[in-house]
């Protein structure tokens, strides 16, 4: 039976969930919003590298006080520091560094996964809206693994993990694992396994998801 | 060539015309040359396709550009943000044209233009609607998009420092689009803190070679 | 994942196994990671195919691989010099596939594997007997032939100086194919003069960034 | 008229007038061969850069004595020097600089010259020939200008300038000047003109040469 809490996670537990998973030394990129989280969780034991895509391996804490410098900042915007054996490029290399698929592990949140591993994460696609991407179709096709942190249902109560996107896509069969506050999804071998559950049963989940879910035994 | 030294960002900015395409370096303010877009913006030159990776934020720089009605096009990856209003006017008043491409497919279109390459596939946006009416292919088993080279006039750009041969260092996450944008046009004019005499510059720590650089202005560190 | 350290160049290159795709890094004795070649003949491993800018000179590292049949095709741009006897010999009986690339063809394939870009129209070679049986296409009236990416289990590289994190530096011309060829193997194998603390090397002047390094072997400078 | 000298030209002399056509402050690659005798007549005052497309802009002499350095060698493999105001950079950024038409001039010698500016230099096409091309192809159509230095005849007294190859192509449409022991060819406007002979007369020359020449008046 999958692992269960009684409660449902906290933001942070989430990003505690996810930082514990990201295995000792790898390569990552936490997407804008909530993934940055994850990076207040990892320890210095596990020895990750945090990619930024506008040119930097070796990105450190958000900077403050004295720290801050225009010159050193992260794909949000925010200024950043960097650790000891850190590295600049550009961002043709930074990006091809992505799409080669040199990254261990990329998190990003999400508007809607299907169940094939679809994501949309860039455009609600809402009459008069103005696009805009950046490098969110990059980042959710170049990692190695991309997993996705997002609430499981939107505040109409509907599920955001779907059989067939209504949002339009960021990258097709792109993710392999969901993070959300009542459930772990991992999707492999064309199902999707529920590696545990947060103040909700398995059936209870199974009932509001409309997709087919497969318990981890 | 040895680069021209400009006196000014004006001078260093004076031969751009209108109907130009410029490549703007920069992301968010790392690496923005915000006193050539300032001598741009005072210069005149209109009907412009700028290529950067946002669309102009608050009250400066190009979003002054785009207030003033001078960009006819702009292709960008991320034109949307909080403070990127005098976008949003000009779109939404059907005044700018926008290309919307993702930021990874962005620099590599710019950096196809410098390298002499025709095009190039890539699996970025494959399968949505950045891709619709682009040739897509199968590559063993993997959806790839068809994209073209970005080519421009002119590029602005900041860098740290540079030699009188115009080799040029950049300074952190400020390098970002400096690098290729200088190959991609048939003109970079580059701002930098100063110029230092040739030799001064490691050659094993070149970023940018001085092949790439046909203007220079020093505008000292404290700008 | 920190790059491994290993103890010899025979434990660096331990784990290639017949059938194996390798990059190997240089031009001319520039970059040549002789070591590690010389290790892979002592190691046995066979049905090779090899990338390499030539196909081995006089009776060392390359040349003797080729002489010993353990290269059963090799993707080059200049297989034939005056010294390539072995290659010339096996060629001429038929024991070596050749597959003959354009110089900037050859590195700009190595750097798609690596940048994750499923093929692209490069104008090098269109026209030409090199390009037969090739796609090729007129973009904006000049001629351009498809090329594809080349993939590797291994590269073979010679650095000056890794940190512990595996960032790199070369010296001078010798850094020629090492960048690409790191970026384009499943695994990166380099030798280097010495590997200094992390933090030795500025991030600035990182040549190879660390991600790519899966194997380090300090060699000394005296080699 | 154009230009004309009573004697053919020396090698040397060849070569110092292909350096006194290069412009200054421009950014040449010189071939492998005879074109590299080219660097020995440049003047200081020209200011030109030299690329070699093994890594390096601002190469320097051939390098003596101790100078020799096996880390620092151009194209054909020969020890060389860097000037002030150097630059390194990687295999592919060196092809893109050349492919992207960034250097104003690259001198090469040739089999074949036809009429229409094709050339050939990388193959005999002889059977059982081992082929090699190294950077011919990328050389002959990245930079701007792409000049020849060849002898006009071979040794039985065939004209390498032709109305067609018959030798394997190394480019099409790519030479825009060729400089002979005995003339200067420029190719533009579809047309062959002859800026200077040398040791011959215009007349001799067009009767020795199977393509229509156009006298430089």
């Amino acid at each position: 039976m999958s692992a269960y809490t009684e409660q449902k996670l906290t933001r942070d537990e989430m990003a505690q969930l996810v930082a514990a998973d990201i295995p000792a030394g790898a390569f990552v990129n936490l997407g804008i919003g909530q993934p940055t989280n994850v990076s207040n969780f990892l320890t210095a034991e596990q020895g990750v590298t945090l990619h930024t895509e506008n040119g930097m391996l070796g990105m450190g804490p958000v900077a403050v006080g004295d720290q801050v410098d225009e010159d050193l900042i992260n794909a949000g915007k925010i200024p950043v520091t960097e650790l000891p054996g850190a590295s600049f490029f550009h961002h043709a290399d930074s990006f091809a560094m992505m799409r080669g698929g040199h990254l261990d592990v990329c998190v990003l949140g999400a508007f809607q996964v299907s169940a094939a591993g679809d994501l949309a994460n860039w455009h609600t696609g809402a009459e008069g809206a103005i696009p805009a991407v950046g490098g969110a179709m990059d980042l959710a096709i170049g990692a190695k693994q991309t997993w996705v942190m997002m609430s499981l249902f939107t505040k109409g109560g509907e599920s955001k993990l779907v059989e067939t996107l209504s949002y339009p896509v960021t990258g097709l069969g792109c993710v392999s694992r969901i993070y959300t506050e009542v459930a772990v999804f991992e999707l492999r071998d064309a199902k999707v396994y529920v590696r545990s559950t947060h103040g909700i049963s398995f059936a209870d989940l199974a009932a509001k998801v409309p997709v087919e879910l497969t318990e981890v035994k | 060539m040895a680069p021209r030294i400009a006196a000014s960002a004006a001078q260093a900015v004076a031969n751009i015309t209108d109907g130009s395409t410029v490549l703007i370096g920069g992301f968010g303010n790392a690496g923005q040359p915000m006193e050539l877009i300032d001598a741009l913006l005072e210069g005149g030159a209109s009907d412009l396709t700028v290529v950067n990776n946002n669309a102009g934020q608050a009250d400066a720089g190009l979003a002054l550009l785009i207030k003033e009605r001078r960009v006819a096009k702009i292709i960008c990856s991320f034109p949307r943000q909080s403070d990127s209003w005098h976008f949003d006017e000009a779109y939404r008043a059907g005044e700018i044209e926008l290309e919307l491409v993702p930021q990874g497919n962005l620099a590599e279109r710019i950096r196809a233009a410098g390298a002499g390459i025709g095009g190039f596939f890539t699996p970025t946006g494959y399968g949505t609607l950045l891709a619709e009416g682009k040739e897509t292919r199968i590559i063993d088993g993997r959806g790839y998009v068809l994209e073209s080279p970005i080519h421009a006039d002119f590029a602005l750009i900041k860098a740290l420092r540079a030699d009188a041969h115009g080799n040029l260092v950049y300074r952190k996450t400020a390098r970002n689009f400096g690098p290729i944008m200088a190959t991609a046009a048939k003109q970079a004019i580059v701002q930098v803190d100063d110029i230092v005499p040739v030799g001064s510059i490691d050659p094993e720590n070149v970023i940018t070679p001085g092949i790439y650089v046909n203007t220079l202005v020093a505008l000292g560190g404290a700008q």
